[in-house]
């Protein structure tokens, strides 16, 4: 039993970020490190540029051509990833679909679509959610009808993330409504160029559209897009969903964030009010908590030697947390996280210079204009990729059989 | 010991519940956030309705009403979830009957009362977060009618672009005074929407005229405060209200695995967990309006209590009904994101749950209860 | 809307107190100010004082001899005894028993039980719970079965409070194992003195003994004993569960108890430590906020204007502040609350005097003898009563539907 | 970074579960809980298990463990609720080792490794509550051959009135130092039963002869408070383990309504939420034990982080699980009141959560993490 990590780990460690610090635009770090709107552009830059260096597909195997990591070793590039102020690799391309097509996909398929996400020039969107479908996946409705060698897609895909930027998207589509729901179901990729598909972003309450509703109306798609056996996949959607591991804690964005929250709070003047201060050290606790219960699981991944099946804690401690800081952060602020004032929160706002003590943000710190935005959209956490009231339902059959 | 409505104040309920139901449905309050937050014509409805004379004494052509028919009005307008800044007037009201001399009562009063004067409180400075007696401007005398001449600036001030006066503290010598400064030279405003949809500005006093109202200014803004909070209490139990209904209906509506998402047990505790919250913070609501005539010490000491338990109430509600609501309790288009982020910015109006438990612990006294 | 009390309720008040200072024994008040241990005759002597003045049966109308007070007349009684630090009245008689045999009782019945219960001559006890019924009490099967004139009583029940000292106790016993189990149960009075009845004190985890197991053993009672109806107990039953009022939120005795806390806090030197004393502040204002909750309720009452069916909530939100007064007076003492010196929970112990510093309780006040051993107690409260998992669905019901 | 268990740590864990399962049944520490609370023979036992030796140095007939060693046999002997305070060899051990003369250590270390000497921390004073910079009592030079004599009145030191010497800390001239008392002239104590059934007393030093340990006092007796922690850390682990367990186990039998309660989804969710618990403490006692040879600021910092998890923890879990048991949780009869009740006493054993917290607020860092 051992805290430290080995050598050859802060080898690891020490070298990715190096290459981070030398590689990531200062301009795209400034946003991350001050929740900044980052345009699909500061996205892909950052996206291309792991692309290049072969990092993008950071979990995928040397077969692929991806780096062979182990678990503790994508922790780590994830980790200085998130403390340099790194974007969140939109995971839909590198991290879902081209998993389930090194797993399940032909050398065809493989050779078609896995190119074009290792370099992150093409933007993978996910249909997996349905209007009247929400924790209950396997009541989806969007019909696959085949006609000689194409589907004939018709229905309705929802919350689909950053859609909007979507080139492809891969999609659970109903096959068949025979037997059991979850065994008519297949597993199809979709480009979004196909005439019928239209996407709708849904404005949410922080007034930005990271959603999307994407409807498809008599949409053709060949048969050799595919994936796998038809009518198997939901077999295929749960092997991506096990894929989700530790990285969902997102804890060392935490550790960012409650550096930044300790910032915002000797900015605003309560970071030496002891009752305010108390709850940043409770939060202090709950990270470290998390990171340790983050680092076991990673630990009994590499050793192999035990099995340790709290994914579920890992989701719901996670995205309490995410909730806490920035929860934290707007309290902090107080009447100054109040003024809803959207040009402040791109970077480089300078406000009107003529209105004088007038022209900036109220209060005069604009660092503050994005906190209320952002424990508004943090609400999702608890409710998306499985809300938390699911994973608890998950953590009770394991403990209680 | 009562707590039963008299006829006169269900009556009052029922017009302004009937003027919210037809004349402020959401998509006309959805038009004035995306026009700015504030409306005027809104403004003359409610004056017309008697709201904006609502708590002015009759003598000064106001319907003078106290703090229960207040009370009354607010939980209305915040089921509406209505925008414009009622609270502003009750607050107006009570500062200018108690402290103006009676000319400037006489000029100011009637004109709030018919709604014609919007005067908003302009306290909020940089350095006091939520502190009442931290205040960086200043007045002076000075060579005009008004008398003073007063300098600072005050930021969040509601529907501060659109006032027409304002209630300004500043140090006078030292000492904290109020001043009432009429919209004019040496005011300029800057205006923005805020978290909730609302309007608030910064206004920048420049050697503006001002008339001085008292010179014990805390003791007035402290008053003006817990005017404030008993207001916005009653405004949150009316949002948080609606909150729990909209949330029954869905969860009633709802199915998930073929069922009702309503017969989940421990989404029907979480529901009973709301009801406990909302009843508690009702039956806070009305203490914070009961007490507001009674002696300063005390009224400060229940107002903060109030506000503790609204603030708890207000987050696990707010927070509880997107919970429950899932995908769609984060969309803009369904009505509960905005009781939620309305929820919001209430706790953070008037002191935040932490600043005001301080109040409370700081003003223990070795009994307690409702009575102390 | 008015918070005071109308003058006439304040005179009302005034008198109570009056009275409860001129007459509760101040040995008594003393015990229970400082949570000491209550002895039987503690108990029934106050509770014979209370009935030598006509207050035992406080709830009772004028035609059986009760004072025929409002509810707002009853909570100022219940205030003043409270404060004034009153022993609870045991409720098994006067507040429980009575009100069915007032409602459902023969005018014999009625005659023959009523003295005994409103002089506090006759210790009554109740016979609900069964090991196998704890929140499904339908579920009970201690059996009655007619022969001739008698019933013959065979069976056990459970959590008896004080039961030890019962002379008498009323059972809800299975009389017919037809139809829905609520049909089948009948409302039994029980001599306990009667063959086969034996009491078996359970002992809890702070060690008293306050609640026992009763068992009948082909227990003889007579007919006359049946509470109106042959296998209508449960209605009955639910007639006197719905007089369970404003009392279960017990704020009276929160507020006493606040005090309590306050004067602890002080000798433990925590009142000025900013962290605990926030502790006591929040509880303050729960507790303040669950007195409003009660007036609001006696008001409705009072004035049968509106109706509030928050009897739920009073009770979960009443439990969980005597579990937190309970803790804090605990943690206020913190290690001097570990202690556990039975002999030191009685009224008078001066510990040995030949021992000197040694002779005392551990850091010399006893006062925090008892506080570990009452927090340990106070857990009962939210499992008693029906428990606040079941409190909660009901509130769910009423909300949902 | 590995949280596996080597292969002689695992034998160790499997040894002493293996002593608790047959030697130690519920029914034998009911005995001892009535007969005072401490069993010399089972600290013999123990002794024979090498425990009471195995952190100390091989060199002075010891077994030399560590920390994971330590942490190892703490969680089992918490499964067993075993009421004998072993955390104080180690703790005697890590002082002795670290501070005593090599006479002094060659006297007591291997008496110590054998179990023939109980030698128990005796620091607790009345007017200290938690802080362990606050000290009454008093060392002078003396004219023995201890070279002090030390007066003072200490309170709550477990098994104090068993133990064949203390580790005192004392005022010498006015700094405070860490003194060893054995038994004898001028050491009088009172022993007692504590809540959680284990045995504590106060003892009395009256001009006892003392031998210096150190004069740096407050480093040796936070180094001794952080042990403490790590200590109890572990046995806490082992409580919450088995408590978990046979709230699990009873929910899946005991039926209402004609089901397993463990089929209502409101009560599912509390275990899971307890399951939560018990995992974020077990990652923060493995915290706690690996950071003891920390740097003195950084062990600090991460020991009273570990507290306030710890702390949550064992609230949560152990009041729980005495509701999800309905009324048999309150009985003396059913082992959850007695693993409700030593999880209580450890909330307030070495500092409770909120001294913690206060703790990790005065030592807050820009940065923070597991490895900060």
């Amino acid at each position: 039993m051992d805290l430290a990590f080995t050598p050859e780990e802060q080898q690891f460690r020490e070298e990715v970020r190096a290459w981070v610090r030398a590689n990531l635009p200062p301009d795209i770090a400034h946003k991350v490190h001050n929740a900044l709107t980052l345009s699909r552009d500061d996205m892909q830059r950052w996206a291309k540029i792991l692309g290049k260096k072969g990092w993008l597909g950071y979990g995928w195997p040397k077969q692929f051509g991806g780096p062979g990591w182990n678990a503790v070793q994508k922790h780590l590039f994830e980790e200085e990833c998130a403390l340099a102020g790194a974007p969140r690799i939109v995971p839909f391309g590198p991290v879902m679909v081209a998993p389930v097509i090194m797993a399940f996909g032909t050398p065809e398929q493989q050779q078609r679509f896995l190119p074009g996400i290792a370099s992150g020039e093409v933007w993978w969107s996910q249909g997996y959610s349905e209007p009247g479908a929400g924790s209950d996946l396997a009541s989806l409705k969007t019909r696959a009808e085949r006609r000689g060698d194409k589907y004939i897609v018709n229905g309705q895909k929802t919350w689909t993330t950053l859609g909007q930027y979507g080139e492809w998207i891969f999609c659970l589509v109903r096959t068949s409504t025979e037997g059991k729901p979850q065994t008519g179901i297949s597993f199809l990729l979709i480009d979004m160029k196909s005439p019928g598909v239209t996407v709708r972003p849904i404005r949410l309450l922080d007034g930005e559209c990271e959603v999307n509703e994407v409807f498809f109306d008599n949409v053709e798609v060949p048969v050799e897009n595919l994936i796998g056996e038809e009518n198997k996949g939901w077999t295929y959607a749960k092997h991506l969903l096990s894929h989700e591991r530790t990285n969902i804690a997102d804890v060392n964005r935490a550790k960012r964030e409650l550096e930044r929250l300790k910032r915002i709070a000797k900015t605003e003047g309560v970071w030496d009010d002891l009752r305010f201060r108390d709850q940043i050290a409770l939060l202090e606790v709950d990270i470290v908590a998390l990171e340790m219960l983050v680092l076991r699981v990673l630990s009994a991944e590499k050793s192999g030697k035990q099995s340790l099946d709290i994914a579920g804690l890992l989701k719901i401690r996670g995205s309490e947390i995410q909730q806490r800081y920035s929860e934290l952060m707007m309290l902090a602020a107080g009447p100054y996280a109040l003024p809803l004032i959207r040009e402040a929160m791109e970077a480089g706002w300078q406000g009107d210079a003529a209105l004088g003590a007038l022209g900036g943000f109220p209060g005069g710190v604009v660092a503050n204009a994005p906190l209320a935005s952002t424990y508004f959209n943090m609400r999702k956490t608890t409710i998306y990729g499985g809300s938390n009231e699911v994973q608890r339902n998950i953590v009770a059959q394991t403990v209680l059989g | 010991m009562d707590f039963d409505f008299s006829d006169d104040q269900l009556a009052l309920r029922e017009a302004v519940a009937r003027w919210v139901e037809k004349a402020y449905p959401f998509e006309r309050r959805r038009a004035i956030v995306a026009a700015g937050g504030f409306d005027r014509g809104v403004w003359a409805e409610l004056a017309e309705l008697g709201l904006t004379g609502l708590t002015v004494p009759e003598d000064d052509a106001g319907l003078g009403y106290g703090a229960v028919e207040a009370m009354v009005v607010m939980e209305e307008l915040g089921r509406g979830l209505v925008l414009e800044p009622l609270a502003q007037a009750t607050i107006a009201a009570r500062l200018l009957a108690g402290y103006a001399e009676p000319a400037l009562r006489a000029e100011w009063l009637p004109r709030l009362a018919r709604g014609e004067a919007l005067i908003a409180l302009a306290h909020q400075e940089r350095r006091a977060r939520y502190r009442l007696d931290v205040c960086d401007a200043e007045a002076q005398a000075g060579d005009g009618a008004a008398g003073y001449v007063l300098s600072g600036l005050k930021n969040l001030v509601p529907a501060g672009d659109h006032a027409d006066a304002y209630l300004v503290p500043a140090r006078l010598d030292g000492a904290l005074a109020l001043f009432l400064v009429p919209r004019g030279t040496g005011v300029a405003t800057r205006g923005y929407g805020t978290q909730d949809g609302s309007r608030a500005a910064d206004v920048q006093f420049d050697r503006a005229a001002a008339i001085l109202l008292t010179g014990e200014g805390l003791a007035a803004l402290e008053l003006a405060q817990d005017l404030g909070i008993a207001s916005i209490a009653a405004y949150a139990v009316g949002v948080m209200d609606r909150t729990l209904a909209v949330t029954v209906e869905y969860l009633n509506t709802r199915k998930q695995f073929g069922v009702p998402i309503a017969s989940f047990q421990a989404l029907r505790h979480r529901v009973a967990d709301m009801k406990m919250q909302l009843e508690l913070a009702r039956s806070m609501s009305y203490y914070a309006s009961l007490k507001l005539n009674a002696p300063a010490d005390e009224r400060r000491r229940a107002l903060s209590r109030a506000k503790v338990q609204l603030g708890h109430s207000m987050r696990f509600v707010g927070q509880q009904a997107v919970q429950l609501h899932g995908g769609i309790g984060v969309t803009d288009e369904y009505i509960v994101s905005h009781y939620f982020k309305t929820l919001t910015q209430l706790e953070m109006t008037w002191g935040d749950t932490l600043h005001h438990l301080g109040e409370v612990s700081a003003r223990m006294q070795d009994t307690a209860g409702v009575f102390a």
